[in-house]
């Protein structure tokens, strides 16, 4: 990867401005439609996984227009780590405290006693729940992804 | 070992064709994949569920157990990733 | 904590304990032997708490999410189910202690991400042992899988070689393992073991595309279990792996996977099916097994590292537990089964003694056992006892399982199965004598670190190393005096119904 | 014959399938380059992935996203709806797909780091020297 990668400052284009205006414009309506992808995986095509990767794609866009550091600043490694493990927890966790709260694992209308919503409506909040979580690690795991393939596990250039 | 390869390349593959000869043909409505368990998908999702995208209640809730091992094995390609490329010392 | 999801939380506490692990990163170090020791304890209390429940009130299906059947998940905990469970508990937490001490030797900056890899295989082996649906027996194969090429490829040298070639291996196998869930779907329309047991009898104008799903199913998981013709990624990857997680994949992956054999054979189609319908298929299983054990031991006679000698002799065992369920007559089965639980033991006994000597050592070269009876005592002993009980010698489990096979295939009339079983016996019988003749008469050779002039002659592995390898070694001799109640109480109703 | 082809054309997509299946099979164990090899594993994860969804297609049947108000007072006619149970299962079989081809590229980064190639006859030759 060293011998042939040349530094920005001696690239014919070097940082182009448009490229960094434009992106600058539309990664925050990525995140914004990704969120909207998770929250309205119940009405339209969509949910954790879908979401997930948009919020992911938002980073990595940053991390391919600018470079690595920057989107590095602004979705920091420890960050990271600790969204990849919340996200997995959140779904076990909804899993075992369903099964603490007497129902079977993963029966969402075991949480009744939290907060007297109805056992369907339970359902149907357990399932966001459990996609929010899912979106969080998905996120932050194909961030990490491209972080390391990118730059070869020293996390400092990327491409 | 290309011959051999190739020999069992298309030995696999006249064996799965052989097994295609059963299948009900393409898009029946009545083939038995529609009519056994995902009827029941379809027609009680939004009444037990109250979520009207059918596969989003399939995937989060009848199958929950399945979707909660997916984010699993996703979070070890993670911890694979960052164990196999990030060392410190090389 | 009611008695009703005590298996879901042996799943549930080493996933909870890897993620902890995962969050608390490289300044949780103090934090990762109790999270572990913690987190597989209390798995291990769960299992046998399962166990003993299904010993005294029956098998009992669990339905994940309160749906029924064929609609939502459902775990099926019987005999054999319960049986694998406790193994994979007990095998996990002995290996543990063991692993968790030389991975501070061996990986010091990456035991976090070593471990958190460690939780998860052991959960999704939980999984695999309690599943009773299809589909969901893929995913948790796939996770067993994904959690093993991360452990072999933190190995040293050509691990991450050995790591590639079992990724393309492990995907064909489950490539093909989904391909035949998928043509049993489009035949059946479901994914529950039990539904699809009930359906497949009925279906008899599709014979062709059944027998294709058999197929896809069988070979896809003999790639996963390394039967004989496709076991070539086998020997590099157990070879190359940390001696630490070596201890936890050789005993139980393999194993858990022949279990998932039975699981496709009898809870999915069943004895008739395999062994009345297609007769003919049953005798060339049983000649190909009986050729992979002749094979994997006679490959095995010519390894030069101990470590590479014991995985064909894994190799050589999956032979003995596939042929014996191919047998298909009763003493054949109860045999297989029980190898499954004495196999684990044994190889876990002989992977701990290889870790003790590879922590002493350094390597595991004939070259450099010289000698080692006066150095490391115990662990030799124990060694000893393990090979003894991988040649077959009585008072140890080995012989119990093997006599049960050998009964099966003079029952069964399979002349080529029992030759190859003695035959591997008497290779076993010759590589371990070998090996202890090196460790007793040899005197250690002039540069291996162990003969440091100051120290003492006796210097014997860390407590930690040689408490879990002598444990094993005694059960070892308790399991194998301990086959009647177990046979009788629990395997007799593994069997499937009419054997 | 025309039995056969008759066959053919009532079931052409599981043909198709298979054939895409079988060219990342053969990709996979003929082709020595690894990276080759993880192409292979792709296009037969993709293929069996496809057969699952073409599985649960039903002729005119309409997407399995329904009108909360209308199936709550109506109900609905399950033949008029895509079958959904074949799209969970490959939401999980693309995970897993994508998964393994993470591991693997991360671990051919590894190898092409050690070996400096991708060719398995050079890298094993590296190995016996």
């Amino acid at each position: 990867m060293k011998e042939h990668y040349t530094l920005p400052q001696d690239r014919p284009i070097g940082p182009s401005l448009i490229i960094e205006l434009s992106c600058r414009i539309m990664i925050p309506f990525i995140q914004l439609f990704a969120l909207y992808v998770i929250a309205h995986g119940h009405y339209s095509p969509g949910g954790g996984f879908q979401g997930g990767v948009l919020l992911g794609a938002a980073y990595i866009l940053m991390a391919i227009a600018f470079d690595q550091k920057t989107s590095m600043r602004f979705f920091p490694l420890r960050v990271n780590t600790a969204l990849a493990g919340t996200g997995v927890l959140i779904y076990t966790g909804t899993g075992i405290a369903c099964a603490l709260l007497g129902g079977l694992f993963l029966d969402y209308s075991a949480l009744e006693p939290l907060f007297p919503l109805g056992p369907v409506e339970w359902r149907s909040m357990g399932i966001f729940i459990v996609e929010v979580g899912v979106g969080l690690a998905v996120m932050s795991i194909m961030v990490s992804l491209f972080w390391d393939l990118a730059s070869g596990g020293r996390l400092d250039r990327g491409l | 070992m290309k011959k051999r390869a190739l020999l069992s390349t298309l030995f696999t593959g006249a064996l799965l064709l052989y097994g295609t000869g059963d299948f009900p043909p393409w898009g029946d409505p009545n083939a038995p994949a529609a009519r056994h368990v995902s009827p029941l998908y379809i027609e009680k999702s939004v009444e037990d569920t109250h979520v009207p995208n059918i596969v989003t209640a399939v995937l989060a809730d009848y199958r929950g157990y399945d979707t909660m091992f997916e984010t699993i094995v996703i979070f070890c390609a993670g911890v694979v990733v960052v164990s196999a490329l990030r060392r410190p010392d090389a | 904590m009611s008695f009703l999801n005590l298996h879901m939380y042996a799943l549930a506490a080493p996933l909870v304990g890897a993620m902890l692990l995962f969050a608390a990163g490289r300044f949780g170090r103090r934090l990762v032997m109790p999270v572990v020791l913690a987190a597989l304890s209390l798995s291990l209390a769960a299992s046998v708490l399962v166990f003993l429940e299904v010993l005294t009130a029956g098998p009992f299906s669990y339905t994940v999410g309160n749906w029924e059947a064929p609609w939502g998940i459902e775990l099926v905990v019987d005999h054999l189910g319960a049986l694998v469970n406790l193994l994979i508990a007990s095998v996990a937490l002995t290996a543990c202690v063991s692993s968790l001490r030389r991975s501070s030797a061996e990986l010091p900056e990456r035991r976090h991400q070593f471990f958190t890899l460690y939780l998860i295989l052991i959960a999704g082996m939980h999984g695999l042992a309690l599943t009773g649906d299809a589909f969901n027996l893929y995913v948790l194969l796939e996770i067993t899988s994904i959690t093993t090429y991360g452990l072999i490829a933190l190995g040293k040298g050509r691990a991450p070689l050995s790591s590639f070639n079992y990724i393309v291996m492990g995907s064909i196998g489950a490539c093909f393992y989904l391909l035949g869930i998928g043509y049993l779907y489009i035949l059946t329309g479901t994914l529950n073991m039990a539904d699809l047991h009930r359906i497949i009898p009925l279906l008899d104008g599709r014979g062709a595309a059944l027998a294709t799903a058999f197929a896809f199913l069988m070979v896809g998981l003999w790639i996963k279990m390394a039967f004989f013709p496709l076991h070539v990624w086998l020997p590099n990857a157990y070879t190359d792996m940390p001696d630490g997680a070596a201890v936890l994949i050789a005993p139980l992956m393999t194993k858990v996977t022949v279990f998932l054999m039975i699981r496709v054979m009898f809870s999915i189609f069943s004895p008739v099916y395999e062994f009345i319908q297609h007769m003919a298929v049953q005798h060339i299983i049983v000649g190909v097994a009986s050729v992979g054990i002749v094979c994997a031991s006679a490959m095995a006679l010519g390894q030069k590292d101990l470590r590479r000698m014991l995985t064909y002799i894994i190799i050589a065992e999956v032979g003995y537990m596939v042929g014996g369920l191919w047998l298909a007559n009763a003493k054949g089965m109860t045999g297989a089964i029980l190898h499954i639980v004495n196999d684990a033991l044994m190889t876990l006994c002989l992977f701990l003694a290889a870790a003790a000597i590879a922590h002493r050592t350094g390597a595991l070269g004939f070259e450099r056992l010289g000698g080692l009876y006066r150095r490391m005592p115990l662990t030799m002993a124990a060694f000893t006892v393990g090979a003894l009980s991988m040649i077959g010698v009585p008072p140890t489990c080995g012989f119990f399982s093997k006599w049960y096979l050998l009964l099966g295939g003079i029952e069964a009339g399979q002349w080529l199965y029992v030759g190859a079983l003695i035959f591997s016996s008497l290779v076993n019988a010759v590589l371990f004598f070998r090996i202890i003749e090196i460790a007793y008469f040899r005197t250690p050779a002039e540069d291996s670190p162990v003969h440091e002039p100051g120290k003492g002659p006796r210097r014997e592995a860390p407590q930690a190393l040689l408490q879990p390898l002598v444990v094993t070694a005694a059960a070892l001799i308790g399991v194998g005096l301990a086959t009647g109640p177990l046979v009788e109480r629990v395997i007799r109703f593994a069997l499937p119904v009419g054997y | 014959m025309d039995a056969m082809l008759q066959e053919i054309v009532a079931k052409y997509n599981y043909w198709i399938y298979v054939v895409l299946m079988m060219i990342g099979f053969y990709a996979m164990i003929g082709k020595s380059n690894l990276v080759k090899k993880l192409i292979g594993m792709n296009i037969f994860q993709t293929a069996i992935i496809l057969m699952f969804i073409s599985a649960g297609v039903k002729k005119g049947g309409g997407i399995p996203i329904l009108d909360k108000q209308a199936v709550l007072e109506r109900g609905v006619e399950a033949a008029s709806i895509v079958n959904p149970l074949p799209h969970v299962l490959m939401l999980t079989a693309i995970v897993v797909s994508v998964s393994v081809t993470g591991v693997a590229l991360a671990i051919l980064q590894r190898i092409h780091g050690l070996y400096g190639s991708l060719e398995e006859d050079e890298i094993l030759e590296k190995i016996d020297r």
